[in-house]
């Protein structure tokens, strides 16, 4: 009923709740916040916590200048971009297929699909290499995307969440004489955004970051993430330069946070059951 | 204009059954209400209808066609959910015309048909809004939005108008009935409530745990009730059932020269006469237009209903009196006998 | 085939495809190669039947690594998710600064491995680390986290709990968004405290979701070793070894595919026989209509 | 006529612009060859680059040539990846060449009489001293501890503790981490122990000279003057910087960054002795990969000669602060003036007249777990040295019993 | 016993406002029925006084106490939502116990009320279900049941009979209005039923457009309604409201001796006498019980209702007649004048 837009306070957090989830967002931000410190300082105060230490961008010239980024960020907001758009097409159908449609075989194919979650990718990898050498996909943002296409993690995320959908909605649109990918794409996919939401959170999170395939399967700049020119910086034989390292996972990672930060206001109540008495 | 007709149809849900070999007939143009107790299948025949449940037995005819195996985009279909169903992520206007936009009706005939709803349902104002930021009552206006503008030949109503108030429902009633005819659909109506049935159905339909008790005209199943049970059921408040000890009034001398079980008669029947059988008021309830009287004969209560304006008490001595063609008979299992 | 049958197979189809071509395939000849020795070079691999399963049974950093897994999953499933739950319960209501704790709790997901793990090394360091600077100024003794053989799991197993409480922090969040607020509103009024709340409401409805966390955290406790290798890189003498570092270390570093083959055909054999279990028995319980 | 390809891959292993120096040599170098095309492809840390190369190899196209670590050697000619440079060196400049380079790179180049890695980024443990630090311990800053008695003399005044007891500056940091066994050679070769034959095929860890070294580094510890445990390579430079440790043992490698970061005065200098002098090279090599065309392979022969040319080597060594890999490259103009400007820079070179092959055996990097693991052992205290060095001698020589 | 108190309570959403400066008065013990339009804020004002919505102005006050800023676990009441708002995953048992068992009432206690409210409700073959295998009705009964056993000092209901037949919907009736005078809870009830309204309130709060109309005895809204909407409002068919024109019904001679802009007269007040006022029936509604005959004199509609064995048809000339207390005027702006 009337609810969404106002709510008293019953039952919400308490300043006790306030103060601890504060403290524990404080220590989960500790990396990020010593990253911050360290790239925005010189090298001597990135064990040092000194509140007149100077302040400098100097980090992030080292940075920037170690590796083609601009380059590396197209690519990557391409290759981003590519994997979960398959990731969300692919996964809301075989979700919609395991949650709402009952055949036989369907219990198999789960698992058939599950067992991609336990199967680590970097496992593949030479087989993989193979299959893309085969495809005359190798040192393309295609092959660094494809054997992710097919995520189990977005299917079972997505089939959990459809079965939870009100099943009044599923007959409303089917009696409205809705297809089924029209029930699909209009009551299925805009009811499940914050999952969706979430999913596409994550995922851009770990294909943006993701790092062993995409070296391995592409050799030239035109094809490679920005996690390649993050590499450079790990290298340990000469000791952990943490104020360059920093200053390259702020620059990258810039674009994450900031695009968390506008889209966690898509996880709004968007309760499923508000039209149905 | 559609005929239905439901053969044998019968439903279980494990081992509990809620339709038992449902037999119904109903005319094509013609509005047929279900009536019955909460929980006696009324809901279920109508999804089974609708092809949103399964039958356990039995087929569904439309239009002489068996849809019994049909999904319900295939049968010709509007429907009106008794929980609404809304969509939660759309406006009124877009839970309205969603079927027309599934069924890509040109935009300016949706914008019409949407005109026309949101003026008959009085939900001009209401466009824009989500359901989450409705009353109930224009909640249940908008599914029912939603199954007029479909302009299905055969449309399912779940008691659509159950969250109104009387007299929006009675405008409602007034336009559905219109509508109807109007379009020629065929409509199949739950509703519980008895002036609604009588004053819309062509056939009506008293169902009773998962059985037909009787179908018929309303005026029928009002005048002529087959068993105590529809006899019980349809009127407000429902027909006095007075146990006869040969053919006295248990518990009295009172003769009704009837020879049956059990005696029926409606309380507007009665009329209080102080020569009538002698009767003390035990309570009353006041309606506005009408006083309804429960009064002592023997061991039997009898209601009475009366004009509001009349004054009774508790514990006055009235005399009770009805038509002989208003007593009904009823056999020891609840049959009609005359 | 029922027309529903095969719709539903079509729309299974293209997922299918991909995860046959990708999955399933490199998968099964994972498990061929396992029966062969390790092709090496001019000598091609040999049937040599079971012999990697026997050599992995005497193989004494396979079963360190197992017990190393096994703690470290029972450190990481149940607190993680248990944060992951908290979190989520916080950042899901009204809460001063909502947006920022969000933010906060989800940096673990954001943020690279490499550089993450580089960080933690900081934290981690003796004497001028971050952790030693506030132990120190409680007059703590100093300690060598990662460099002692009693630390070094724990440590490694926080930095797990901290990346995966923060990543299915974000699915409890997304899952509690689409509760019914009117449940709540029917628990207020019979005046049921917050804790009785969620425990009779929320988390029987959260469910579907804890299953799919609960599968993921059970596989991602013996699939998350990236941190390893700039950590501790399983030391010292392996007392920080997990079983998908050591796959790694068999097959990248001593190229022994086929024992490399034997060790994944068996992890992951156990893993699915685990996670199938645990979905296909709960499964059925957890969705309400 | 299309030109050569040749595919590159190329390591970073070590601060600094070097992709764009490594871009710049094949630009030179396809100047004066305009029939070949070389593409040097980044391919991350040594660890990730030889699984790059391998997963290529094996998926039938791998690169032509690549930079791989020196120890890899016997594992890529067991993969049958690679081939030896004897076959492409025809003439006598191609000989002599060949013949140009430190004879202590080329111990890890070369097995079997042939010639399977070229010397191209390559390293060895020296010593770093604060000098800062000596003097207020009343240590002569500019004589470094030349041998085991003396550093362990001077680590004991270099340690420093707080009222608590509480360490807070070690003496000497020897790194053990990741891959412990490489600055353990630091021990072994000045106690006269070599730990692998030339074959690949046997070790002694089991050696008391070998054992005598370990318990040396495990005394330092338990004298409170190294610190306990397993120290993290990565911090150590940083730990130096911070005067968290007076002595330290680390790459040649990190000298550029030592001498950027430090901001002290410093010293460099030859790992202390004690039967003898020494310490292991490290480093990358290159490789000629056997799948690819012999075109291809002609061509990178020709590449790889032209980039390991003095004047290029020099060039290398200074942008890089990698050691130059023949005594030639020293003679350059370039490199003089440097040792002239940076005499810490020479130290390296120095050294190498004493220094061994960095340990590598066929399965090496099996091997060097077995080593690895019981050096870590010992270290930690979970086994006493000869214990721990014979349990690691029992598991490498399981695993050599098929290389016999 | 519990008095409730709502002063100048005005609630709005953005731009539209659902109640403005509604003020309200119930007595402890007492059965007030809010009765309106749907949307007029019926289920809003009940939402602010339960403590889940908050006043967008305005004090609530219960038993004297300022509760406006309680949560709702410390008004002490129990409720029943017009959503019912059943727990999915409970079964019906764990459903209506659920408050129970937040307040730790004893195991006994808990399974004497619970077999009690199944037993009055119908529930007691239905416990171990979940809510999604109920019907529509049952799902209701449960909503019910669950505010029943709270025995809370102050009940509200948003309209907890509204899904159910006619017959279960009258013993519910007598059930609630009995427990509530046993247990002297203090009931605000929500229908759209004014047979309900009439016959079980103390007070009946007439809310339209987020005001009230009118508040006052059930028989007074009936017999002296305050406003043409409360005429109109309350009682079915509704009152009969004919312009006048100069006392004259316009359109037409019939003089009613009326100096009024409006007069109202109930359709059961007009009784068909040839002698009385002309008039040509239009259409004749079957209701079971009656019949309700428009009628049209001049330009205006009058709705008779008689008994339902009457006959008449579309076109018969008939004589309408009313007593002249039965007559209702109102000026110009809908006020009653006398
Ligand atoms: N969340 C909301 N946002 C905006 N308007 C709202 C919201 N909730 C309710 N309203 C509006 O407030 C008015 C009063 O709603 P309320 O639910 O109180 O009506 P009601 O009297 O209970 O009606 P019904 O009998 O139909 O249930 C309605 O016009 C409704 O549209
Ligand atoms: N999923 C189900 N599982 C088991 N029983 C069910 C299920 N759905 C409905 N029932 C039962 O079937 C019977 C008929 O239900 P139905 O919804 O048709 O009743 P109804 O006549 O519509 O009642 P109401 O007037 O209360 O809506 C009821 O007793 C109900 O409890
Ligand atoms: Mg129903
Ligand atoms: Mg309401």
């Amino acid at each position: 009923m009337n609810a969404a837009t106002q709510r008293l306070a019953f039952n919400e957090p308490t300043w006790i709740d306030t103060i601890a989830a504060w403290l524990l967002a404080l220590l989960w931000i500790l990396p990020l916040a010593y990253a911050v410190w360290t790239a925005f300082h010189p090298a001597e105060y990135s064990t040092r916590f000194a509140l007149a230490a100077p302040l400098t961008l100097d980090n992030f010239r080292r940075a920037w200048e170690a590796a083609p980024f601009a380059r590396y960020f197209l690519n990557t907001t391409l290759l981003v971009a590519m994997v979960l758009a398959a990731q969300l097409v692919l996964g809301t159908l075989a979700a919609y297929a395991f949650a709402r449609y009952e055949f036989k075989g369907r219990n198999v194919a789960f698992a058939l699909v599950l067992v991609q979650l336990m199967v680590m990718p970097d496992i593949l990898l030479v087989e993989n290499y193979k299959t893309m050498a085969r495809l005359g996909l190798v040192d393309t943002l295609v092959a660094i995307g494809l054997p992710y296409f097919a995520s189990a993690f977005a299917i079972f995320l997505l089939r959990q969440t459809f079965m939870g959908i009100p099943k009044e909605l599923d007959e409303a649109a089917r009696v409205e004489g809705a297809s089924a990918m029209q029930t699909l794409w209009r009551v299925y996919v805009p009811l499940a955004r914050p999952v969706y939401t979430a999913f596409a959170l994550v995922s851009i999170s770990f294909h943006w970051n993701n790092f062993l395939w995409p070296l391995i399967i592409t050799n030239s700049v035109n094809a490679r993430p920005l996690t390649v020119g993050l590499q450079v910086f790990s290298s340990v034989d000469q000791g952990v330069d943490w104020s360059v390292i920093t200053a390259a996972t702020l620059m990258t990672s810039a674009p994450l946070l900031i695009a968390f930060l506008l889209f966690q206001r898509q996880f709004v109540q968007s309760f499923m059951r508000a039209g149905i008495k | 204009m559609s005929s239905i007709a439901l053969i044998d149809i019968a439903k279980s849900w494990g081992d509990s059954t809620a339709l038992h070999a449902v037999n119904l007939q109903i005319e094509p143009g013609s509005f047929c209400v279900l009536l019955g107790p909460s929980g006696c299948g009324k809901s279920t025949t109508l999804r089974i209808l609708a092809g949103l449940e399964s039958a356990t037995a039995g087929r569904v005819l439309i239009d002489g066609r068996d849809v019994t195996t049909l999904p319900p985009a295939q049968r010709g279909i509007a429907m009106v959910f008794q929980n609404y169903a809304l969509f939660p992520h759309l406006s009124v206007a877009d839970n309205i015309t969603f079927g027309l936009s599934v069924r890509k009706v040109p935009a300016a005939e949706t914008a019409l048909r949407l005109r026309n709803a949101a003026d008959l349902l009085g939900l001009g104002a209401l466009l824009e809004r989500r359901p989450g930021q409705l009353s109930g009552g224009q909640q249940q206006r908008v599914a029912l939005g939603r199954a007029l503008v479909a302009q299905a030949r055969v449309c399912l109503m779940d008691e659509p108008l159950s969250n109104l108030d009387a007299q929006l429902r009675q405008d409602m009633r007034r336009e559905l009935r219109e509508l109807q005819r109007q379009l020629g659909l065929t409509v199949v109506y739950v509703t519980h409530d008895q002036a609604e049935a009588m004053s819309m159905a062509d056939q009506v339909v008293l169902l009773h745990q998962g059985r037909v008790e009787q179908a018929g005209m309303p005026r029928d199943l009002y005048a002529r009730p087959a068993t105590t049970f529809s006899a019980r059921f349809i009127g407000t408040p429902p027909m006095n059932l007075v146990a006869l000890e040969s053919g006295r009034i248990a518990g009295s001398d009172a003769d009704t020269g009837m020879q049956a079980a059990t005696l029926g008669v409606r309380p507007e029947a009665i009329v209080l006469d102080p020569q009538g059988m002698p009767a003390e008021v035990q309570s009353v309830e006041y309606l506005g237009a009408d006083l309804v009287i429960a009064c002592r004969i023997g061991s039997q209560t009898v209601l009475v209903r009366t004009d509001g304006r009349h004054h009774a008490e508790s514990g006055d001595q009235v005399g009770l009196r009805w038509a002989l063609e208003d007593a009904h008979g009823f056999d020891a299992v609840g049959k009609r006998i005359h | 085939m029922r027309p529903r049958a095969i719709h539903a197979w079509l729309m299974l189809l293209p997922a299918l495809v991909l995860l046959v071509a990708f999955t399933h395939w490199p998968a099964i000849s994972t498990l061929i190669d396992s029966f062969f020795s390790t092709p090496k070079g001019k000598r091609p691999g040999v049937w040599v039947g079971l012999e990697n399963y026997e050599a992995m049974v005497g193989d004494p950093v396979f079963w360190k690594a197992v017990r190393n897994n096994l703690w470290f999953a029972g450190a990481t499933i149940p607190t993680s998710i248990a944060l992951a739950l908290v979190m989520a319960l916080w950042v899901n209501e009204r809460i001063a600064g909502r947006a920022f704790l969000r933010m906060a709790y989800f940096t673990p997901t954001v943020l690279p491995m490499i550089a993450v793990a580089n960080i933690w090394l900081f934290f981690y360091t003796p004497q001028y680390g971050l952790l030693e600077q506030i132990t120190g100024a409680l007059g703590l003794p100093s300690h060598n986290w990662l460099g002692s053989p009693s630390t070094a799991l724990g440590a490694v197993t926080v930095v797990a709990i901290w990346k995966e409480a923060g990543f299915f922090m974000i699915f409890y969040l997304a899952a509690l968004q689409t509760l019914n607020p009117s449940l709540r509103e029917a628990a207020a009024i019979e005046g049921a405290s917050r804790w009785y709340f969620f425990r009779r409401v929320q988390w029987p409805l959260l469910m579907p979701t804890t299953l799919f966390v609960l599968v993921n955290a059970f596989i991602n406790a013996f699939r998350m070793v990236d941190h390893l290798f700039v950590l501790t890189r399983g030391g010292p003498d392996n007392a920080s070894i997990l079983l998908l570092y050591h796959l790694y270390e068999v097959g990248f570093s001593f190229w022994d595919t086929a024992y490399a083959s034997t060790i994944t055909v068996v992890l992951v054999a156990v893993l699915a026989a685990i996670a199938l279990f645990q979905f296909f028995v709960l499964d059925k319980r957890v969705h309400y209509k | 006529q299309t030109p050569v390809e040749v595919q590159f891959y190329y390591p970073v292993a070590v601060g600094g612009p070097i992709a764009k120096i490594i871009d710049g040599f094949a630009a030179g170098f396809m100047k004066e060859n305009p029939g070949i095309k070389v593409t040097p492809i980044y391919a991350g840390t040594y660890q990730e680059t030889i699984v790059k190369a391998l997963t290529a190899h094996k998926s039938g196209t791998p690169p032509v040539t690549s930079v791989l670590l020196s120890t890899d050697m016997f594992t890529l000619i067991d993969e049958d990846a690679i081939v030896p440079f004897d076959d492409f060196a025809k003439t006598a400049d191609d000989k002599a060449w060949l013949g140009g380079f430190y004879k202590a790179f080329m111990m890890n180049s070369q097995t079997g009489g042939k010639t399977w890695g070229i010397p191209f980024q390559r390293s060895t443990v020296v010593m770093y001293w604060n000098k800062e630090l000596f003097k207020e311990a009343g240590l002569d800053p500019n004589k470094a501890p030349a041998n085991w008695a003396e550093l362990k003399d001077a680590a004991a005044k270099l340690t420093r503790k707080d009222a608590s007891g509480k360490v807070t500056q070690w003496g000497v940091q020897i790194p053990s981490s990741g891959f412990p066994y490489w600055l353990f050679q630091t021990l072994t070769t000045p106690n006269d122990a070599i730990l692998a034959n030339e074959a690949g095929t046997a070790v002694k860890f089991d050696d008391p000279k070998v054992v005598e070294a370990l318990q040396y580094w495990v005394d330092l510890g338990k004298a409170g003057v190294h610190p306990p445990g397993v120290v993290e390579w990565g911090t150590t430079p940083k730990d130096f910087f911070e005067k968290k440790a007076a002595i330290i043992y680390t790459t040649t490698g990190n000298l550029t960054n030592i001498k950027a970061n430090a901001k002290f005065d410093f010293g460099v200098g030859m790992i202390p002795a004690n039967k003898r002098k020494g310490s292991p090279t490290g480093g990358g090599n290159f490789y000629i990969f056997k799948k690819a065309t012999p075109a291809q392979q002609e061509a990178s022969f020709k590449f790889i000669k032209w980039i390991t040319q003095p004047e290029r080597a020099a060039q290398w060594s200074i942008d890089t602060g990698y050691v130059a890999v023949s005594p030639a490259a020293y003679e350059t103009d370039a490199l003089r003036k440097y040792g002239r400007d940076f005499p810490a820079a020479l130290v390296a070179r120095d050294q190498l007249p004493f220094s061994v092959a960095e340990f590598s055996t066929h399965d090496n990097q099996r091997v060097t777990k077995a080593l690895n693991d019981g050096l870590q052992a010992a270290l930690t205290g979970t086994k006493p040295p000869a214990q721990a060095m014979q349990d690691s001698q029992k598991e490498a020589d399981r695993i050599l019993r098929t290389f016999k």
